[in-house]
């Protein structure tokens, strides 16, 4: 199996506790950018830890640094997609006008019936 | 068959994948995929015919203007039930789990699928699910529409919607577990030699089918599962009564189910990108650009899917992204039509039964793909959305390519599948009069749908009616077309003339090895040295252009 | 159309004429190249075809001319229909500002209108000529769509929210309105009619009532125009309870509760339908507060009468005995 | 399929087989972005239109609760790679330690979110006729687990978000169908990942893993490394929308 060596990579525990060490450090953190008033910038903030931790996890946990490129490529383009499917909905939502001219997040407190005569 | 070249006399092979065990639990416990593709053509005949024979009921009574013999309600489960069959049931397993499970490992000189147990679990996934359905079916039956739009579906609907959805979603399972195995296949299971250039077409549009498959399929999935919710828990994502949105839905469900089209077309175009260069005994004109516009319509496929949706409400500008994106989705379609088209010169060009389905499927979808540059234009669709012109254009796609692609490569491997050869002349016929019922079944529709007539009406005014009567008449016809095919092909599997490892003959791996092939696929593991579709270094075939030297050993390149 | 084949439904509103010549520009296109390759298809067929059972084709692999070709070519055509269609389209969905505003309801299974000035109809809607009409679209439970073919415009009815829909009928008669989008049982059912009139006859309409002479034959077409038959159907499967016999009969009600189905308690129902619920059915009629005058009342009431002698349905549930209850 | 030791018949090379169901894995894994895509993407629009009730939603969980079950999950994580690498590495005793302390650590995930969910339902805080997102400020007796801090607090917020969007009670249900929605799936995939360990931990109890036959771990591992990163961004997303008040 000296073949098998050659293309597989171990990973060894010293990495593995450095990243997890890493990982429990940027979860407090995410905790505490959620006490600081960042406005509009908390979810991102949050998404951006977030895609650290989990682009860590997959890099060295599941060792996607070292896999064939093909593999790469499959886990990008999945990545890929779930952004097409989120972004593509969302410009529908973002670019909405209902027909008073109020943008997306449509009117809330919407009741079923006739709407009000001006 | 009507060049068969070999010699004239022809056995069955001593021992084959059908006789290699008996019995009951050997069937239903097999890891092997050319029986597993058997399970699936029994399973997936099952429910065409009873899609069929919703089919039959819906165009029976839309013969008067009143209807003929159904109620409302009844009409609505007929028309749901019609659809749910035929697109999770019969259209997305026929040509993958039928055809490609059996020839994709054939092909690239595999012994089996890379995974032959999840292979066996997607066909028992397909099997429970399709039983969830036949519950609803006769629990109250499903009156949704098979788009299960909410709130309709999740609040209004008094019929057995919450198995049906079951069934749906779990069905979904198969058509991942059977997407997943096609492209580890593809990537990690090809004979030495068997470069990605030289995959045949089949295999190219199943990979693509398959990227649609694992990349769609769980999103309808986890759709469809929140509308189960929301139905039983009162969960309220999609309930304008709780502030959801129902056009989200739509979006969620389009998502899938508009690639979903080509996981139903892509495979039919792949069957037909191996009856062309066969029966015109030509490798086929611009290889590299067919399986590219494969891949091109997976990838921009997904790009599209709110044009279902342009007179929802949904904004201007996503409206007008998504048209634009249509149109280009349009292209690569129109790339394999003239690539087709372009083969047939300078071929030997035979009129077998399968070349005549061949015709026919470029013919309808040449039909079926144009109109819906009509649907795709924003213009148009505010006009023909949700008419019978809708209906008629994805049965052209749907039924016109896609079953026709199905039936051409079921002739087209019929002898391989069972090692016998069928009766062509009564083949032949039962093409022509496929080709002329669908036809007239479906045209009437077109105008139907110009002339205003909306989809899914029990009653409709009467000036509709003459079109009705027309498309019932064609329907009939073309119920004939169906069974003859089926009683026929039956008889051949067990009374046909034997028809030898490659009577047509064809290029491809799979006619390297005898029909019916050995479990094993292949008694040696095969070495490709030639190029796909290539008649003339091909001693092996018997044929005029075949060099006597010997195949030339031609070196794998990347492109064509 | 007269013909017994027609094939374009009539041009009644600015858009109608417009969505023909694209749709006739893209049929020519399509035409053309669905010909063309039908007849290449077809040359090649025949001056190809197998002569020798062991001769095979011509060593060609592709060109690649040919393919930038039919690659670029469609790809332009196909990028000009969408503008064309694309300006259409913004036209459509941007209503001018001096638009006639007139609220549409959709309910399984029947529309719901009202005019500016507050005057109700059911199924009906009348609009004057050449005159911007913009319909404010509302759903009081799944989705519709309202579609009137020869004013070549639809647009889905969206519960949770208002989507509008704008046209200019261009041409007076009187055109068939389509739910087009499957909203359940009576899907079929939820159709109608659009009135176009002159300006001068549509003030007059809007102002007063057309009288009915017999009161019996004007409740009795009252009784479909405001879609009272597609749930209190005749034989008792509907949605209400079947009328046939009704009249002066005892009704048992969800409360337990027996009453005579007198005048009284026939209006009541219309307007306050909610009030006493005959046994066995789900409270789901709306209110015709408003949208019915006394007068209508009062002609619905005779055509009631006259359904007395009608056989009574077997199984119309909540009946007192010897009678179909109704609400 | 017939298998000659580790090495099953379709495959030729122990290495094709190893590289052809880690392909396998991934695919799948891509398959469970989209899965779980369509979930975010409805949480993602409800959260923008009903800003308010998605706050007031997420401040009623239990911070501490969720904290814990992100350490233990992480944990875990960090047990399964390692639990990899001895099997890589041929130590079989490792594996099984690492293997069981990684199953011990999904059980304590799944028994927390198990209090979380029964404290939600105590709390008739689960979409449907009986939800109620006031119950517990109107009903504080009905609630003890919540100390008259928390409740004041609770109290407070309520008003506020009622005052922002007079329909909060149908609109928190929304926050609740995606957090019982997305914890729900994920618990499901815990569940099904911890069957799976289990015939792990059974096979490597026999000892049929060693450096040169450890695939099953290695993709299996790939899966729980998979869970984990879901609930990676369902923390934030479900328990840190409005917490800075």
């Amino acid at each position: 199996m000296s073949e098998n060596e050659h293309t597989n990579h171990i990973v060894q525990p010293g990495t593995y506790t450095a990243i997890i060490l890493t990982l429990l450090t940027l979860t407090a953190l995410t905790v505490a950018a959620a006490y600081v008033n960042l406005g509009p910038f908390n979810i991102v903030v949050a998404l951006a830890i977030a895609t650290i931790k989990a682009t860590l996890v997959v890099l060295f946990f599941m060792h996607a640094k070292f896999v064939p490129r093909r593999t790469q490529l499959i886990i990008i383009s999945g990545v890929f997609w779930l952004i097409i499917l989120l972004f593509m909905t969302l410009s529908d939502y973002v670019t909405r006008v209902d027909y008073r001219g109020v943008r997306f997040p449509i009117s809330q407190n919407f009741s079923a019936g006739l709407p009000p005569r001006a | 068959m009507s060049t068969t070249a070999t010699a004239p006399v022809q056995t069955l092979p001593e021992h084959h994948y059908l006789n290699a065990t008996y019995g009951i639990r050997s069937w239903l416990l097999t890891t092997d995929h050319k029986r597993i593709a058997l399970l699936y053509l029994a399973s997936v005949t099952f429910f065409f015919f009873i899609g069929g024979f919703f089919a039959m009921m819906i165009r029976l009574h839309l013969m008067t203007p009143n209807g003929l013999l159904l109620s409302a309600d009844t009409y609505n489960r007929m028309f749901t039930m019609h659809g749910v069959t035929m697109i999770f049931f019969f259209l997305i397993p026929s040509i993958p789990a039928v055809l490609g499970n059996f020839l994709i490992p054939l092909m690239v000189g595999a012994k089996d699928l890379a995974f032959p147990r999840v292979n066996l679990l997607s066909w028992y996934i397909y099997i429970i699910g399709g039983c969830f359905t036949l519950y609803s079916m006769i629990a109250g039956g499903l009156d949704t529409g098979w788009t299960f739009y909410t709130p309709f579906s999740t609040v209004y609907s008094n019929s057995a919607v919450a198995p049906a959805v079951l069934g749906v979603f779990i069905t979904g399972f198969s058509s991942i577990l059977t997407g997943l195995n096609f492209l580890v296949t593809v990537h990690t299971m090809r004979a030495p030699g068997m470069t990605w250039f030289r995959l045949p077409i089949f295999v190219w549009s199943h990979y693509a089918t398959s990227v649609v498959m694992i990349l769609g399929t769980p999103v309808i999935a986890i759709t469809l599962g929140l509308a189960a919710m929301e139905r039983v828990f009162g969960l309220g994502f999609f309930n304008p009564a709780m502030g959801g949105d129902p056009i989200l839905f739509q979006h969620l469900f389009w998502f899938y189910s508009h690639p979903a089209v080509y996981i139903m077309i892509l495979p039919a175009m792949g069957v037909v990108s191996e009856l062309i260069p066969t029966f015109a005994r030509k490798q086929i004109f611009g290889y590299g650009f067919v399986a590219a516009a494969s891949l091109a319509i997976a990838v921009i496929g997904f790009l599209v899917w709110a044009h279902h949706m342009f007179v929802t409400g949904q904004s201007t500008y996503a409206a007008l992204a998504f048209s634009l994106l249509t149109f280009v989705v349009a292209i690569p379609s129109a790339i394999k039509v003239f690539n087709w088209t372009a083969t047939l010169f300078g071929g030997s060009i035979s009129f077998d039964t399968p070349m005549l389905y061949a015709f026919g499927f470029i013919g309808l979808f040449i039909v079926g793909g144009l109109t819906g540059l009509f649907l795709g234009c924003l213009g148009v669709d505010m006009h023909v959305h949700d008419t019978y012109f809708v209906v008629a254009h994805f049965h052209y796609i749907m039924v016109g390519g896609a079953v026709m692609g199905y039936l051409g490569g079921m002739h087209f491997w019929w002898p391989k599948i069972t090692g016998r050869m069928y009766p062509e002349w009564i083949a032949r016929i039962a093409a022509l009069i496929l080709f002329v019922g669908f036809n007239l079944t479906f045209f009437p529709q077109f105008v139907l749908g110009y002339l205003g007539m909306p989809r899914r009406y029990h009653v409709y005014p009467p000036e509709f009616q003459v079109y009705n009567v027309m498309s019932t008449a064609g329907a009939s016809i073309l119920a004939v077309g169906y069974l003859l095919p089926m009683i026929y092909l039956t008889w051949a599997a067990f009374y046909g003339k034997v028809a030898g490892p490659n009577p047509w003959p064809a290029t491809g791996l799979e006619w390297r090895t005898p029909s019916p092939p050995p479990t094993e696929n292949f008694e040696v593991t095969p070495v490709v040295t030639w190029e796909p579709y290539d008649f003339h270094h091909r001693p092996d075939l018997g044929l005029e252009g075949g060099a006597p030297q010997g195949p030339a050993v031609a070196p794998a390149h990347g492109d064509d | 159309m007269q013909s017994p084949f027609p094939f374009v439904p009539e041009q009644a509103s600015n858009f109608a004429a417009n969505v023909d010549i694209l749709f006739s520009f893209i049929l020519l296109t399509c035409l053309f190249f669905a010909v063309l390759i039908t007849a290449l298809a077809t040359f090649a067929a025949f001056k190809y075809r197998r002569v020798h059972p062991n001769e095979v084709g011509a060593p060609i692999h592709g060109n690649m001319a040919l393919e930038i070709g039919w690659t670029g070519i469609p790809l332009l055509i196909a990028l000009g229909m969408f503008a064309w269609g694309a300006v259409l389209y913004v036209n459509f969905r941007t209503a001018p500002k001096d638009t006639l505003d007139i609220n549409v309801i959709g309910k399984q299974w029947m529309w719901r209108l009202q005019q500016p000035n507050g005057r109700r109809e059911i199924n009906e809607l009348h609009v004057p000529l050449n005159r911007n009409v913009k319909l404010i679209l509302g759903s009081e439970d799944v989705i519709h769509n309202f579609y009137v073919p020869a004013f070549r415009v639809k647009m889905d009815v969206v519960p949770g929210r208002y989507n509008t829909l704008w046209f200019r009928p261009t041409k007076i008669g009187k055109y068939r309105l389509f739910c087009s989008q499957y909203c359940g049982t009576n899907h079929a059912v939820m159709t109608g009619w659009v009135t176009v009139m002159d300006p001068a006859d549509y003030a007059t309409w809007l102002s007063g009532e057309v009288g009915e002479v017999n009161p019996a034959a004007a409740g009795e077409k009252l009784f479909t125009q405001l879609a009272c038959v597609t749930c209190h159907l005749s034989n008792g499967t509907g949605r209400g309870p079947s009328l046939n016999g009704v009249y002066a009969a005892k009704v048992l009600l969800a409360d337990g509760s027996i009453v005579v189905a007198d005048d009284g308690y026939i209006r009541e129902s219309i307007l306050e339908p909610k009030a006493k619920i005959v046994a066995g059915f789900q409270p789901v009629m709306p209110t015709f507060q408003g949208l019915v005058t006394e007068e209508q009342i009062m002609n619905l009431t005779a055509y009631i009468k006259t359904l007395q002698s009608q056989p009574v349905p077997p199984k119309g549930a909540g009946v007192a005995p010897a009678s179909t209850g109704k609400k | 399929m017939h298998r000659t030791g580790a090495l099953y018949g379709q495959f030729k090379t122990l290495e094709q087989q190893k590289d052809t169901a880690t392909l396998g894995m991934w695919i799948f894994l891509v398959t469970e972005i989209m899965f779980f895509g369509g979930i975010m993407l409805a949480y993602t629009i409800n959260r923008h239109t009903y800003f308010p009730a998605f706050a007031m939603g997420s401040n009623t969980l239990s911070l501490f609760l969720g904290g814990t079950n992100t350490v233990v999950l992480l944990a875990s994580s960090f047990t399964m790679a390692m639990g990899v690498w001895s099997a890589q590495v041929g130590k079989k005793q490792l594996l099984t330690i690492f293997l069981s302390l990684t199953l011990v650590l999904g059980f304590v995930f799944l028994g927390i979110k198990y209090i979380e969910y029964a404290q939600k339902f105590h709390h008739h805080l689960v979409p449907g006729r009986n939800f109620d997102i006031t119950y517990c400020v109107n009903n504080p007796a009905r609630c003890d687990d919540l100390s008259p801090s928390e409740l004041e607090v609770e109290r407070e917020e309520l008003a506020k978000a009622l005052n922002a969007d007079p329909a909060l009670n149908s609109h928190a249900q929304l926050y609740y169908s995606a957090y019982f929605g997305m914890t729900g799936l994920h618990a499901l995939h815990m569940i099904i990942g911890a069957g799976l360990l289990l015939w792990l931990l059974k096979e490597s109890l026999a000892g049929r893993f060693d450096a040169q036959y450890n695939n099953p771990v290695d993709i299996i591992g790939l899966y729980w490394h998979f869970v984990d990163i879901v609930w990676i961004y369902l923390f934030p997303l479900l328990y840190l929308i409005d917490r800075h008040k």
